[in-house]
């Protein structure tokens, strides 16, 4: 390894590693908050690094875009009056024990990681990619080895989205006060290059870095900036056809899944000739759904100006 | 006309849940006849799925047809289908009991009964995946789904403690996922496989990997299923949630995230099951054991009492880990997993039970609850049941289980075990006796206009604790699969 | 050449490091929020740079994403976040 | 000769970055500091992007550099805006001699 | 510079997953909860990849894992920091 990729590596990882710590601990919540979202920047970074830029590309639109949106949300959402949400707790006094032990813990952990040979899958991988039906490795095993993984996890996301919306309708502060002239305009600008980059992140999901949750991610950044720029959701989508986009991507990917029983009999055993199409449906749909999906997040409950809707 | 095959059942039982609860969802309605159409179909094919068991034992199933160790596989194994069942009976009485408890209500209510069932369809869908999975990555996705599904259930009320209740409960369960998650990298690191069958081929006890993955998974399962002393998050989630929520979460979740105890420790992690960890666990248990029976025996609010009471059960079932040796191994497994089934239809049945009399009574106050009279007289039927059932009184499934492990216990010549069990049945029958006790010899009036208790709101609770107290009678059948969970 | 471009890159990172300070002294929640603006921008150009080292052309796209969603933070930020924050540098919580 | 001039191009970048950084220590209040990130910045990844598209021998990736150049002008100009807009609501007074 | 590759990066994993369970354990602050539970799975996260690259070639499987990880992560906070505002809303 090159002694400058070495430093550079060093460099990187400590600045991970006081980010962490800063977003943990800072005194002030609102730096905190930066400094975890600062973190999430160069944690793409670091995946760049350990050469897995599909990991890369789903963190730089998720770390980069949503989860900072929805900390910095939340954080305007939360009473300001100083009061903070606590927990109370008995053994949380004591931090200097828990600091030891983590220490002992941190030495462990890497004595042990040190110490394994790390024999992987990729071979199998090898042998199995002439008949995935796509290009890229991580798609493959993402959308055909392990499908059954990937359906499961838009379950929790939907689930996720379920959750949030039977707490109750949403909370958005809606107006904000401020004027923003420039923002409309370059909403406007913008917008049309987040749905292009999201049609070409899942086209190039079947041969390379990209496919579903990345293009979704972007997909959500797109449609989140336009509601932060005052855009509301047009009243003919909310209720029943919200509600239907958010599941397309789990009813679609379950009815692959038990389909392609018609085939061979075997839950999500694509037919060869007819994978690489199904693989790109399912790609799509889910891509598609998991933007609304993580809109739905960010909004943290029911769109309110529904009519007929909710009670 | 035979019955579908497993692999047939086993889509069948993973996809319905799911499928039903996102069309649940879209719709925005509630159709009882769909929900009890899907919830008996899934109940109907998990008995399919027993009947099945019996015949033909364990079975794998590779999905997408990928041949291990790169595929996921589903594997049906005597242990996990014995859960499966008891989830589809608790599911079903549960769903039952919802309609009559939320359906007919406007305002608040009217948002808690559309949203209880898509989230009790994705809890029962992410237990199903978990009881049938035999890969440690697709269990920690299923865990995920079955834990953000509770977590929703326990706020389903939005009232204040409920809230807290709920957010304690998603840290503790996001802090089990994520030690747990450790646990799946460690053994990746080392063996390169997922799969649970692959992994206990080429398990070796020396190996760093092994040993620090075994106490990831093993500690962050512990923080799932509450075993003291990372139980703080349960009493609250299950005291202040709703009637059936807590069924489901006491009966079943916490029970799911033991099976995959039993699961990884009886099956992959088999090899590093020795004297000190045994006792180890054991030791925990019996703490769990104490500690929970002696706060139940405290508690003056019903539901509170019965959420102490679970701590206190997964106490009883941790001793299972002292117990085995590589003689009695299955049938020390097949104790345990009786008791969780056992635990699961005796305490969802107490649990609605409760819900009732807290329902008849307007107050949840032990001292408070309407005495044996009326309709009432069913719910305290399913309680007095319900207890025998949980103390073990024969023939009950509890019996048969606590009498698999106190053989276990004596061929062992582990006194100090046996002495524990029996010391944590006293404190049961202590706790569950003065319940009994309170409410027969010294009730409380009955309200002046008492609230109508339908049949969904008393059969269900019912027939689970009578299943709980029938049921014992079949497991002390001698043609029992001999094989319960896949070994090394 | 690649060593260049490591150089080109460990050297980027190096001056967003020192610029982390802004984060700790604030002031005002601007100015920590104008520090995570120009590790936005600086991270585009490490990405472009570690594309000139490595040849993955993945990574030009993960720089493409950085560069849309760069206006996301700030924008959250002023839109969701300051209206009614406090900006001095005390602490938001009782001590 | 491409080569040379994008490692001159490139070297300009990183100096300019070093300026933004320099002024975002140094200057006295959040106008004069966002002068420093908007203007520096944008212009440091502007010769970065050059001197990489010198380097690049197709053109899709060149395109996909100028690209980026124009995204981070535009978010570069809002977010400015925006910034400075939100502080002088907040009554943050610019910074006088 | 004689370290086994990876190192540093397994050190990093170690370092962030212990500040994130640290904090989990000893931070009140329910938003700082969440942000070091975060942290933490980034931590495993990070160790998975890396061990992943340690053997002959990369190995996507890890990969895969940690792109269901990320998203499973993200939806769990949502939920985490919903949860968070509401109860602040419920203060008497």
């Amino acid at each position: 390894m090159h002694p400058v990729e070495m430093l550079f590596d060093a460099l990187l990882l400590l600045s991970m590693v006081v980010l962490a710590w800063q977003g943990v601990h800072a005194r002030n919540l609102f730096r905190a908050v930066v400094s975890f979202m600062m973190f999430g920047l160069l944690t793409a970074v670091a995946w760049v690094r350990l050469e897995a830029p599909d990991i890369a590309l789903a963190e730089a639109a998720l770390g980069a875009g949503l989860t900072g949106a929805l900390l910095l949300a939340t954080l305007g959402r939360l009473d300001q009056g100083g009061r903070a949400t606590r927990l109370r707790t008995t053994f949380m006094r004591f931090s200097l024990p828990w600091m030891a032990l983590g220490l002992a813990g941190t030495t462990l952990l890497l004595a042990v990681t040190l110490a394994l040979p790390a024999p992987g899958l990729d071979e199998a991988v090898l042998r199995a990619m002439p008949a995935a039906g796509v290009d890229s490795p991580v798609t493959a095993v993402l959308l055909n080895f392990r499908a059954w993984d990937t359906l499961l996890e838009i379950a929790v996301m939907l689930l996720a989205v379920v959750a949030l919306w039977s707490l109750g309708q949403d909370v958005l502060a809606s107006t904000p006060r401020l004027p923003a002239p420039a923002l409309p305009a370059l909403v406007r600008l913008l917008f049309p290059l987040f749905l292009l980059s999201t049609f070409y992140l899942l086209w190039r999901g079947g041969h390379g870095p990209g496919g579903a949750f990345p293009a979704g991610a972007l997909l959500a950044a797109g449609l989140v900036l336009a509601l932060l720029a005052g855009a509301r959701v047009p009243e003919r989508m909310t209720g029943a056809p919200l509600r239907c986009a958010l599941a397309a991507g789990l009813l679609a990917f379950l009815m692959v899944a038990v389909g392609v029983m018609a085939d061979r009999g075997v839950f999500f055993a694509y037919p060869p000739q007819h994978a690489p199409i199904l693989i790109a449906m399912v790609e799509i749909a889910a891509g598609l759904s998991i933007g609304v999906m993580l809109t739905a997040l960010f909004l943290g409950g029911e769109p309110t100006d529904v009519e007929g809707g909710p009670s | 006309m035979g019955l579908p095959s497993t692999a047939t059942l086993v889509v069948i039982l993973v996809t319905l849940p799911l499928a039903t609860a996102t069309v649940l969802f879209a719709s925005g309605r509630q159709p009882r006849t769909l929900i009890l159409a899907a919830a008996l179909l899934l109940a109907c094919a998990a008995l399919a799925l027993g009947v099945n068991v019996q015949l033909e034992g364990i079975s794998v199933h590779p999905i997408g047809g990928w041949t291990a160790p790169l595929g996921i596989h589903w594997q049906v194994t005597p242990s996990g289908t014995v859960m499966l069942v008891v989830t589809a009976l608790v599911g079903l009485a549960g769903a039952v009991y919802g309609t009559g408890y939320f359906l007919h209500r406007a305002g608040p209510e009217g948002r808690m009964a559309r949203v209880f069932m898509p989230l009790w369809l994705f809890a029962w869908g992410g237990l199903n995946a978990l009881f049938v999975a035999a890969d440690l990555f697709n269990l920690y996705v299923a865990l995920e789904v079955m834990t953000l599904a509770s977590v929703a259930l326990v706020a389903l009320s939005a009232r204040r403690l409920a809230l807290q209740a709920a957010m304690r409960y998603l840290l503790a369960g996001l802090f089990g996922s994520m030690i747990y998650l450790l646990g799946v990298a460690l053994l990746y690191g080392q063996y390169g496989v997922l799969d649970l069958d692959a992994l206990a081929a080429v398990m070796d006890p020396q190996d760093p990997g092994s040993r620090a993955g075994a106490v990831a998974l093993t500690v962050g399962l512990l923080a799932k299923a509450a075993i003291f002393p990372l139980h703080f998050w349960l009493p609250g989630a299950h005291g202040r949630a709703e009637p059936p929520v807590s069924a489901m979460l006491s009966g079943l979740v916490v029970a799911a995230a033991f099976y995959l105890l039993l699961r990884l420790w009886f099956g992959p992690l088999a090899g590093l099951l020795n004297f000190g960890v045994g006792a180890m666990l054991g030791t925990l248990g019996a703490g769990a054991l104490l500690w929970g029976g002696v706060l139940a025996l405290l508690q003056r609010r019903l539901k509170m009492m019965v959420a102490y009471s679970t701590v206190s059960q997964f106490g009883f079932a941790m001793l299972v880990f002292p117990l085995a040796t590589a003689a009695n191994r299955d049938a020390v497994v097949a104790g345990g997993t009786l008791l969780l089934a056992n635990h699961a239809l005796a305490k969802a049945a107490l649990f609605l039970a409760a819900g009732t009399l807290v329902r008849a009574s307007a107050s949840d106050r032990i001292g408070n609850l309407v005495g044996f009279s009326g309709r009432a007289r069913w719910a305290w039927l399913a309680v007095i049941l319900a207890s025998a059932a949980l103390i073990g009184v024969p023939p009950t499934l509890g019996f048969s289980a606590k009498w698999l492990l106190l053989q276990a216990a004596i061929a062992e010549g582990a006194w100090v075990w046996l002495g524990v069990m029996l010391g944590g049945t006293l404190l049961t029958f202590a706790y569950l006796g003065r319940l009994l006790e309170r409410a027969l010899l010294d009730p409380a009036p009955e309200p002046t206009r008492p609230p109508l208790l339908t049949l969904a709101l008393l059969l269900p609770a019912l027939l689970l604790a009578l299943l709980a107290c029938v049921l014992g009678l079949w497991a002390l059948d001698d043609d029992m699969p001999t094989q319960w969970i896949p070994g090394s | 050449m690649t060593a260049f471009y490591l150089a080109g890159a460990l050297f980027l990172l190096a001056n967003v490091v020192v610029a982390l300070a802004r984060v700790l002294r604030g002031p005002t929640a601007a100015d920590r929020m104008l520090s995570g603006a120009l590790m936005g921008t600086t991270a585009v150009a490490v990405l472009l740079l570690l594309y000139g080292a490595t040849g993955i052309e993945a990574l030009i796209d993960v720089a493409l994403i950085f560069a849309i969603l760069a206006a996301m933070a700030v924008v959250t930020f002023v839109r969701r976040t300051w209206p009614e924050d406090a900006d001095e540098d005390r602490p938001r919580e009782e001590p | 000769m491409s080569a040379l001039a994008g490692v001159v191009l490139i070297v300009m970048g990183l100096l300019f970055f070093l300026s933004g950084t320099v002024g975002l220590l140094r200057f006295p209040d959040v106008f004069t500091r966002l002068h420093a990130i908007s203007k520096a910045d944008t212009l440091a990844l502007g010769l970065v992007c050059a001197g990489l598209a010198l380097h690049a021998d197709y053109g899709a990736l060149q395109l996909k550099l100028l690209l980026i150049w124009l995204l981070v002008i535009v978010s570069g100009a809002t977010c400015s805006s925006l910034i400075a807009r939100a502080a002088l609501a907040h009554g943050i007074r610019p910074w006088q001699r | 510079m004689s370290l086994p590759p990876g190192t540093l990066f397994l050190l990093a994993a170690a370092l962030l997953f212990a500040i994130g369970a640290h904090g989990l354990v000893t931070c009140r602050h329910l938003l700082r909860k969440v942000l070091a539970l975060n942290v933490a799975t980034t931590g495993v996260f990070l160790l998975l990849v890396t061990l992943g690259r340690s053997g002959t070639a990369v190995d996507p499987v890890p990969h895969a894992m940690v792109l269901t990880g990320i998203v499973v992560a993200l939806s769990t906070t949502a939920v985490a920091l919903g949860l968070i505002v509401r109860l602040q809303r419920q203060r008497p």
